[in-house]
């Protein structure tokens, strides 16, 4: 799949995962799962809905372990939770009884970093990610986007070696979208973290991404990865008329519509 | 003949000084009279009283003073047999000291031990302690319970001296912890520390429902007054052999023992001696601020109509 | 970049059954450290006593405890054969929890719905939290006389305040975008409670039912001991009169089988209403 | 602004929602807001993140209660939630301890449908959205998007006649949200509901929308309504290469940028 | 589509004014209610003593409790000054709620953290509480003699398992994203427990010190019961001995006044610690 067989920030070799659904049935969520991701490298994923995403990122991320195959990162088997990753979840889980600056400020301080440095940065976190005037508010005082920045800057201030991104800037308008975006591939030149990230909008993850990978329908398994060779830096605006741009576009695109569509008929059929 | 059961309520009925209830009802004496008497246990006098009170039982078993002290509140109940001529305690004090603490005169300053205010050994103290020449103040009363609070308490030296009953008596001898300060199983004894009787254990009912149902009345106390004369005649190891073995919990000699030495309170045929009710009186009247300026009809506090029925046709 | 064919998941490979086996090691070692923490207490007690350091009078010894309930299962006890002691206590008990935890379970939902109701009677409740059960349970003697219903009426109100503040807190923590949501799709008041409040509540009043059974057992007792003439409270008040310290041990004993046993069911009933929940068990 | 004086589905007016921050300060979300959708309509609004666009929806839906103004239904103030409306919230909000459905049937079943009927229906609804085979699941065992599509069908079941859309289709690959559009416009067509849809997504915006609103920075204000004239049916694939689109897709652009770039500078100045 | 400018938010204007209004009068008709309520119960209560329908012997009645009342405050108890009283059972109850809470919390968040403490121990925490307390009071009074230690241990253990059950149930609700999260972020062990579980347990927690004092109350006072030289439980048992139920009565209008006030505060602390909580009043 990919030629680098030198080492991987993470790599995921034959990975099954499958649950028990509530009739008793085996519902393979991953199945034959291979991807691998060198250090430094952003990779976008793509893949229809349910189709096992996030239930990868669990896996990377150790939250939970693969009936099959193999998780490593920097070359070590998975065995738990591991202190080099960043994740970004799908849904909110930013820490209620906190306010935005606690929330922020939480990794720093769980990695034992000095009180007022740790509240330091994190202010300045919270500038970026366009917080300022919130540090006091607690979550349930935020809209849904404004939260989703809190977990942003929560991830973004562990400067994470691997970083695990699920949808992360779906619930944002284009402009503060592309500011995110902004920051995001300035932490990722900065820190030369690995990049796994989730998105369905197909612009974003070319823009962003080293390669992108296509997943199936479930069973999840890596359909095709797409190297993107465009030069960096990437603009959106003048990209959108760019011929390899709409290429690559087009491709991914078509990828993914057989997926659905597979998936579609496969439903019709009774899954 | 199948009746309504007769409900009795014990203050203890695992107690030695109220021994003659269950005894009746392990020798039979209830259905020989026809009766279908249920036995109810309450860990309290007081709780007992109330349940009689409140017409859930018919009778309880326990002090005749409560027939005084209920009197003064404006309740009428009847003590109908009496099972002891003595009040049956035993006021213990710590070994070490035992002399010196045997006279009530020395208590100044002490904690004394009670198995609860407002309770008969509270009345019995208190009377003791006032028949000496001490004030209320003078001492303290310790409301310690009987049994292992009881002991525990002595032990550990919260209490110098405290009243108590068989088989806490028993125990706190055996093991050394106590001796027997003032003995109030005998009717001379108890003569002697009070000034005058001093009849305890007894079987009394509300006096209302006495009068309406005298004919199941007289068959209870056929019964009692059939069990005291059974009594009476019979060793107290042949007492012991019909209770229930869970009352002695595999110490029968010290069970015995305590029935041997307690064997002078019983009553040999359930008559109110002569003259003990006043004699009761002016002991709670020696301490009591709740019969102050009350007058006490004693005559509606006991009856001997039955029992002396019952000694005529037994 | 090929596609395979999707080969049927193999559920049966390795991992699945070391993970099953994994499973039943642990479940063996529980049962092993459990055994060893109840030989190593009784083992204690009983050596304690041989050793002196414990006196038995007050303590009893647990071979003395284990002669007593031989000797209650074969010749009965005092006032009557044992189980019908155990008979009685669990029928007080188990009629108290019933119908304290259906109280508490109502009142709770009732005053965590409604504002006012709470403003109104929460104090009420919280003030008759306060009073003395030994108090309560003469005031129920009068009232209810010295049968079963005193003793039922003592549990109830053991199990009542526990199963209400669980009931009335959990209602509050219903998540509010679920309650607002149920409105938006028509719920009535009525289909409100139902279907959302009582569901989101019942982790709370499940909670309290695992303490209340407890709870209810001990208020039966209480109330044997203020007066009756058989139940397990009985055969302890009997037992304490009589310094018999292994009869006091062992009727305990008796009782917390009886509570093991409802605890038991008690979680049957729970992992049957809460199977949607995700695994519950902390796996980080 | 609309020049229709005539009935209007949805109405506000003058319209002022306050929160007070955790520094004791009054955050003011909507101040003046001025909106009405006719019967029939259907409005896409778009704004800046953390705007006011759920707190508007939450007022409409009588969820809340505005401290200035007047919210109108049919012409009647909103005094409470009302059965006609139905709401897919940006959050979860479906029911974690009923699978998707009794999640489905929820609607219905509130409604006094019969039980036989409500299942039929929602059976529809659940393969309409792609979730046939995971009618028994919990929302737990589902992925993000499903949980969203769950959240779809029930509302959908109810043909509510105002439908107010938080984001819905966010968290959908674009195939899915292109069917989950489809639906959505067939639902409009045949209830003639009024939809009052949010989204990031311009081009999304444009494709369903009659008008679109687009939202200023904190305070929230209407700061431009455009009509989209283009026919139904609209193509997406077509649509991209459209000029009127283009023109249209630009000018909200502009505007949506200038308000994200004012709120940035009020950020930098403190807010 | 014209831009006015922003004007500044104008707070007083009338609807939150007229809100602040609702509220005020809300107060006061919550007020008033409760006072209905209580003049109902006890005009009742005294009443039904007059009309002879109540028998004071049993129930007491109001106009004699508050008799009592004033008699205790203005002469003392027959055991002492009345303050002493109140004193000693608030320490003795207020010892026991602050260590069986403190225990309960720790247990239940050590149990609800790890899987095998868990399956090991809850089984005799479980056995633990369905010993009848009025057993271990006899037997805290062996072993820790007649002062404040044996009330105040009586009291610990009815507080425990109410708190241990509620923050162990706490500890296991805590959302699995949370503890993901943390994890990821970096938490150590000792931190997810101060940083996410205890603060999701809180309103469990919480919620069953609500019940808890009341609780503490009870044990303080049968303890007291059960062998005491001085505390309210004693003045009952006096007042029990002698038949006196308005003295019986007049003690429990007095715990209740001490539940009350420990009610208080808790809800102050409360109000303190959950100040990140959205509004938890039901506004549907
Ligand atoms: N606990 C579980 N039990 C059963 N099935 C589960 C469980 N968790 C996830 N699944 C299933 O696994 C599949 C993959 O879920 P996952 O969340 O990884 O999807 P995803 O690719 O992230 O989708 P989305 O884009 O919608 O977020 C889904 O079909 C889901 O139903
Ligand atoms: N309870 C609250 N207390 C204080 N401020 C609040 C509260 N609820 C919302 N807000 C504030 O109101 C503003 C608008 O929030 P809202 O959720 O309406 O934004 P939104 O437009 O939906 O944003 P998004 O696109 O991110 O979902 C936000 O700045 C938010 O901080
Ligand atoms: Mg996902
Ligand atoms: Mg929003």
């Amino acid at each position: 799949m990919s030629a680098i067989a030198s080492p991987s920030a993470v790599a995921l070799k034959n990975v099954a995962r499958r649950f028990v659904t509530p009739s008793g049935d085996v519902l393979s969520a991953l199945e034959d799962f291979d991807l691998s991701i060198a250090p430094g490298e952003f990779m976008a994923v793509v893949g229809p809905t349910g189709c096992g995403k996030s239930t990868t990122l669990g896996l990377i991320a150790g939250l939970a372990r693969p009936q099959g195959g193999e998780v490593t990162l920097f070359d070590a088997p998975v065995t738990g939770v591991d202190r080099r990753v960043g994740f970004v979840f799908q849904q909110d889980a930013v820490f209620p009884w906190r306010d935005v600056l606690g929330n922020v400020m939480a990794g720093p301080l769980f990695r034992g970093v000095a009180k007022d440095k740790a509240e330091a940065t994190a202010r300045d976190w919270i500038i970026r990610v366009g917080l300022k005037g919130f540090e006091h508010h607690h979550p349930h005082q935020l809209s849904g986007g404004m939260r989703k920045r809190v977990a942003l800057a929560q991830t973004f201030i562990n400067n994470p070696q691997v970083l695990l991104m699920d949808e992360p800037f779906s619930a944002l308008d284009v402009q503060t979208r592309e500011l995110m975006q902004e920051e995001l591939l300035q932490l990722w030149a900065q820190a030369k973290s690995a990049v796994l990230f989730v998105t369905h909008d197909l612009d974003e993850a070319i823009l962003l991404a080293d390669r992108v990978a296509v997943l199936t329908t479930r069973p999840a398994r890596v359909k095709s990865v797409h190297t993107i060779d465009l030069p960096r830096p990437r603009d959106v605006a003048t990209l959108r008329y760019d011929e390899r741009f709409i290429a690559i576009a087009r491709k991914i695109s078509d990828d993914l519509r057989e997926e659905v569509l597979r998936a579609r008929g496969a439903d019709a059929r009774g899954h | 003949a199948a009746q309504t059961p007769i409900k009795i309520m014990v203050g203890g009925i695992d107690k030695q000084i109220y021994l003659p209830a269950k005894l009746a009802a392990q020798l039979g004496f209830f259905k020989e009279q026809g009766l279908d008497v249920e036995l109810f246990n309450s860990t309290s006098g007081s709780q007992a009283a109330t349940a009689l009170l409140a017409r859930e039982v018919q009778g309880v078993v326990g002090f005749y003073d409560h027939t005084i002290d209920l009197q003064s509140k404006g309740k009428f109940i009847t003590s109908v047999v009496q099972f002891a001529i003595a009040p049956g305690e035993v006021v213990l004090v710590k070994a070490a000291d035992a002399d010196k603490l045997k006279d009530p005169a020395n208590w100044k300053g002490q904690a004394l031990g009670v198995t609860g205010l407002g309770s008969a050994t509270d009345f019995l103290t208190r009377a003791l302690a006032a028949k000496a020449g001490l004030k209320m103040q003078d001492y303290t009363l310790v409301p310690v319970g009987a049994g292992d609070t009881f002991l525990a308490s002595m032990q550990q030296g919260k209490i110098v001296s405290g009243m108590t009953t068989e088989p806490t008596v028993a125990r706190a001898v055996k093991n050394g912890t106590a001796k027997v300060g003032i003995d109030l199983r005998t009717p001379e004894s108890t003569r002697a520390a009070l000034g005058g009787d001093y009849p305890a254990a007894c079987l009394y009912m509300d006096r209302a429902w006495m009068e309406a149902n005298k004919e199941t009345a007289q068959k209870v106390v056929n019964a009692f007054v059939k069990t005291l004369k059974w009594m009476n005649t019979h060793s107290p190891e042949e007492i012991a052999a019909q209770m229930p073995k869970d009352y002695y919990a595999g110490e029968l000699d010290l069970y015995v023992q305590g029935l041997r030495e307690g064997k002078p309170q019983y009553s040999v045929d359930g008559m109110m001696p002569a003259g003990a009710p006043e004699s009761v009186l002016s002991v709670l009247n020696s301490f009591s601020p709740n019969l102050k300026g009350k007058t006490i009809d004693l005559a509606k506090t006991y009856t001997t109509d039955f029992v002396v029925k019952a000694n005529a046709t037994n | 970049m090929t596609e395979t064919t999707v080969t049927a998941p193999l559920v049966t490979d390795g991992r699945i059954e070391t993970a099953v086996q994994r499973m039943r090691r642990h479940q063996r070692l529980v049962l092993a450290l459990r055994l060893a923490v109840l030989v190593f207490l009784i083992g204690g007690w009983e050596f304690g006593v041989r050793l002196g350091v414990i006196d038995p009078f007050f303590f009893g010894q647990p071979s003395g405890i284990v002669t007593k309930l031989i000797d209650w299962t074969e010749n009965g006890t005092s006032i009557g054969p044992l189980w019908k002691q155990i008979w009685v206590t669990i029928y007080e008990a188990g009629a108290g929890f019933l119908i304290g935890s259906a109280m508490g379970i109502l009142c709770g939902i009732a005053l965590g719905r409604n504002q006012l109701l709470s403003d109104v009677f929460s104090i009420y409740i919280k003030v008759a939290n306060s009073i003395p059960r030994v108090v309560l349970g003469s005031i129920f003697i009068v009232a209810l006389g010295l049968g079963a219903a005193s003793k039922i009426a003592l549990a109830v109100v053991m199990v009542f305040f526990v199963v209400f503040a669980n009931a009335f807190q959990g209602v509050r923590e219903a998540d509010k975008n679920l309650i607002a949501n149920a409105r938006i799709l028509g719920a009535s008041n009525w289909q409100m409670t139902r279907a959302v409040v009582l569901p989101s509540a019942l982790s709370w009043i499940l909670a309290s039912l695992h303490v209340s059974f407890g709870f209810a057992l001990v208020g039966a007792i209480v109330g044997e001991f203020l007066g009756a003439r058989e139940g397990m409270g009985l055969l302890i008040a009997t037992a304490q009169g009589s310094f018999d310290s292994n009869g006091v041990f062992a009727a305990m004993i008796v009782i917390a089988i009886v509570a093991l046993l409802a605890e038991w069911i008690l979680t049957m009933i729970e992992n049957r209403l809460l199977t949607w929940r995700p695994d519950t068990t902390v796996n980080e």
